[in-house]
């Protein structure tokens, strides 16, 4: 009470300017207990356990596994693919995502048109397979390291364009991804907001997503997570895998270098 | 009485049969719900809940241990735990006060499984949790105040 | 609504024209092909207002501009139009606890919340709150409703640019995100001593 | 038949700690549809864990059991490469049974 009283006076002061912090102790403590907690058993096995499966069945209407897709470390290696991407592939000609390299695998390898995930629903029908085989490839890189090779210049373009984007206010509530992610050791509501801007934030953010979340038992992939933040943001709707996305992505990446990999991970 | 006649209904068949049983259309569905403690978890006062559990008014004991959060970040979500330290524990049961149906989950624990259990429940306010333990025929529990938060800025 | 809409061709010609290099050019191309409207949240939400596009870097604009953008954004503000500042807490704090509004998962016609408790620590007995913003704990009691002290909250509701060109917060009266019915009921929430963010 | 569940069986110092994850709805019956349709309630209500023929642990579950279900017990008596089987059954009538081996 006594330090809410000093820290209250202060604010008479500096009225609007006044620094936030306030007896937050308890709280805290009580949500890094409850998380500590759900940490136990995080329910994105469900999801991964189903991707493997999906991985290697014969699907689409060239009744083809995914077994030869390429994710950047050679046709079928899953192992450590996603802490690696990012990345520019030849074959494309484009910077990839995860997700959005695996629409390419299943449309060359398996016949399954992008549009079922541009037009598609989240959790519905192929894209509740998508979000399988995520769960199943990004649990392959699991505790390795965060590394995204930078060396071409098609990624260091879309680092400087996911920078952009990422300050890039607009909308009715002239948000940005900076507006939240800009600073440290701010929340909102009760949620930390890492600050991607900087490598630690960047580990800690880029590094737990694709997750699981409690609030809807529903498991989230990045291209979700973007897709979120892009509503919360009042924006208009990113398209999957869209450039912006994947931008947006090597730019968090990129900072996230070397941090650990703890996906699948667990999320309010 | 009925209860040990379950556990070795259940220990010589198991749901393995009950299933086939079900899918022989044997037994209806509907039927697997005897077994289930309906009174229990249809419940909506605390004291009707436990008089269905058999518990009456349990003497709260610090041999009983509820482990879980002070906060939860999501009602929907809350990981809760218990621990018995009492010999001869045979029940666990999680009950919400504040739950439009109080009774959560109840455990059954034979001889050679310890009286340690987790799992994770739903909350729609904050609220007392109460976990009740049966140990040597008789009845204790304890109890721990989870408050449960708005969260996101969808609120 | 109206207003931006008028605007936003402007001010997208003005920044990539300022900015002029190819960079800008494919920046813009690619904003332009990854977002689709939904809803409500239409595609013309993607164009910059001229003082959003000078907040969008990862430096502060030089304090000559900001205090161009401020003396412009002061001129949106509208005061009361029956000159009373406040209205009723009770509505006030609904609308201080509710984030929601304009994504498009909302419907045109739906009130929208104020989402203050997303940035803002407010009242003593809600402890789901954001620390984006200031706390605003004790907010009245603190400063008491002289009507200076009415005015400026009121203004910086309105349109908080006015006062901190690149603000975070939202322009709540100008960009119409909240009516002035609702901005009224905040005002009360704030002020009031009756109200939990001054009275425990 | 249900989704399948996630199990995981460690044996330390002649105690086998067993963790479920379940992949189930667990809906409430108390939420609506969009259309304002109440969603009706479809949860599991009973399950069963054995170790060989041994009952290890029954357990009734209600509809305010979390979504994806996650239990965790112990036993005493299970060793390395033996079968923990965990099989439930919702409301409904639905079924699911997966095993696991005790590492």
């Amino acid at each position: 009470m006594k330090k809410r009283l000093t820290l209250a006076a202060l604010a008479i002061v500096a009225a609007f300017t006044a620094p936030a912090a306030m007896a937050e102790g308890s709280a805290a403590d009580g949500i890094a207990q409850y998380r500590a907690m759900l940490a136990e058993g995080n329910p994105s096995e469900l999801w991964e356990l189903a991707g493997e499966d999906i991985w290697k069945e014969k699907r689409g209407p060239k009744q083809a596994s995914l077994e030869q897709c390429d994710l950047g470390k050679g046709p079928g290696v899953v192992k450590g693919a996603s802490a690696a991407l990012p990345r520019y592939f030849k074959d494309t000609g484009r910077v990839q995502d995860l997700e959005s390299r695996l629409m390419s695998c299943m449309e060359t390898l398996q016949g399954i048109a992008p549009e079922n995930f541009v037009k598609g629903k989240w959790g519905k029908g192929e894209m509740e397979k998508m979000e399988q085989i995520v769960a199943y490839v990004v649990g392959q890189s699991r505790d390795m390291k965060v590394n995204v090779d930078m060396s071409a210049p098609q990624m260091k373009k879309m680092y400087a364009l996911g920078k952009e984007a990422f300050f890039y206010r607009a909308g009715p509530m002239d948000f940005a991804c900076a507006t939240c992610h800009g600073q440290d050791d701010k929340r909102i509501r009760l949620q930390d907001l890492p600050n991607l801007t900087k490598h630690e934030g960047a580990a800690a953010g880029w590094g737990s997503w694709p997750a699981y979340r409690v609030s809807n038992g529903q498991f989230w992939t990045m291209q979700h997570r973007l897709n979120d933040c892009y509503r919360q943001q009042r924006f208009p709707e990113p398209i999957y895998g869209s450039d912006v996305t994947i931008a947006l992505s090597v730019y968090m990446a990129k900072t996230a270098n070397g941090g650990t990999v703890m996906t699948p991970g667990i999320k309010r | 009485m009925d209860q040990s006649r379950r556990n070795t209904l259940k220990a010589s068949g198991g749901l393995s049969l009950f299933s086939l049983l079900v899918a022989a259309g044997m037994v209806k569905p509907g039927v697997a719900e005897a077994a289930w403690n309906k009174a229990a978890f249809d419940a909506k006062k605390m004291d009707a809940a436990l008089a269905a559990l058999g518990a009456g008014s349990p003497a709260e004991s610090a041999e009983v241990q509820l482990t879980a959060p002070d906060i939860a970040e999501n009602g929907a979500v809350v990981p809760v735990g218990v621990v018995s330290n009492l010999p001869n524990t045979e029940e666990v049961a999680i009950l919400v006060e504040k739950n439009p149906n109080m009774l959560a989950a109840r455990f059954m624990l034979p001889a050679g499984t310890e009286a340690a259990v987790q799992t994770r429940i739903k909350m729609g306010q904050t609220s007392d949790v109460y976990a009740v333990v049966k140990a040597g025929g008789k009845f204790y529990m304890a109890k721990k105040e989870i408050k449960v938060t708005l969260g996101g800025c969808g609120g | 609504m109206k207003k931006f809409l008028m605007i936003a061709p402007l001010a997208l010609g003005m920044q990539f024209a300022v900015a002029g290099d190819d960079m800008h050019a494919e920046f813009k191309q690619m904003m332009d092909s990854s977002f689709k409207g939904n809803g409500i949240a239409e595609k013309h939400r993607l164009y910059q207002l001229d003082f959003q596009a000078a907040c969008s870097t990862e430096k502060s604009p030089s304090p000559a501009m900001l205090k161009a953008i401020e003396a412009e954004q002061m001129k949106t503000i509208r005061w009361p139009s029956d000159g009373k500042y406040t209205g009723d807490w009770k509505s006030g704090e609904k609308i201080a606890i509710s984030g929601r509004g304009l994504t498009w998962n909302d419907k045109a016609d739906a009130a929208n919340g104020g989402g203050c408790y997303n940035c803002h620590q407010m009242s003593h007995n809600e402890i789901s709150y954001g620390t984006i913003g200031p706390s605003l704990l004790n907010y009245g009691k603190l400063r008491g409703n002289s009507s200076d002290m009415l005015k400026y909250t009121w203004g910086k509701i309105w349109n908080a640019k006015a006062y901190n060109a690149c603000s975070n917060m939202p322009r709540n009266g100008d960009a119409e995100i909240l009516t002035e019915r609702q901005i009224k009921d905040v005002m009360a929430y704030l002020f009031d001593p009756e109200s939990p963010v001054n009275k425990p | 038949m249900g989704n399948p569940m996630r199990i995981r069986a460690a044996e330390k110092d002649g105690v086998t700690e067993v963790k479920v994850l379940m992949n189930h709805e667990m809906e409430t019956g108390q939420r609506k549809d969009s259309s304002g349709n109440l969603i009706p309630a479809h949860f599991i209500s009973e399950l069963t864990a054995k170790h060989g023929d041994k009952v290890v642990l029954q357990a009734e579950f209600g509809p305010s059991v979390s979504k994806n279900p996650f239990l965790s017990f112990k036993f005493k008596g299970g060793a390395k490469g033996d079968k923990v089987v965990v099989s439930w059954i919702d409301n409904k009538g639905d079924t699911r049974s997966d095993e696991a081996t005790i590492g």
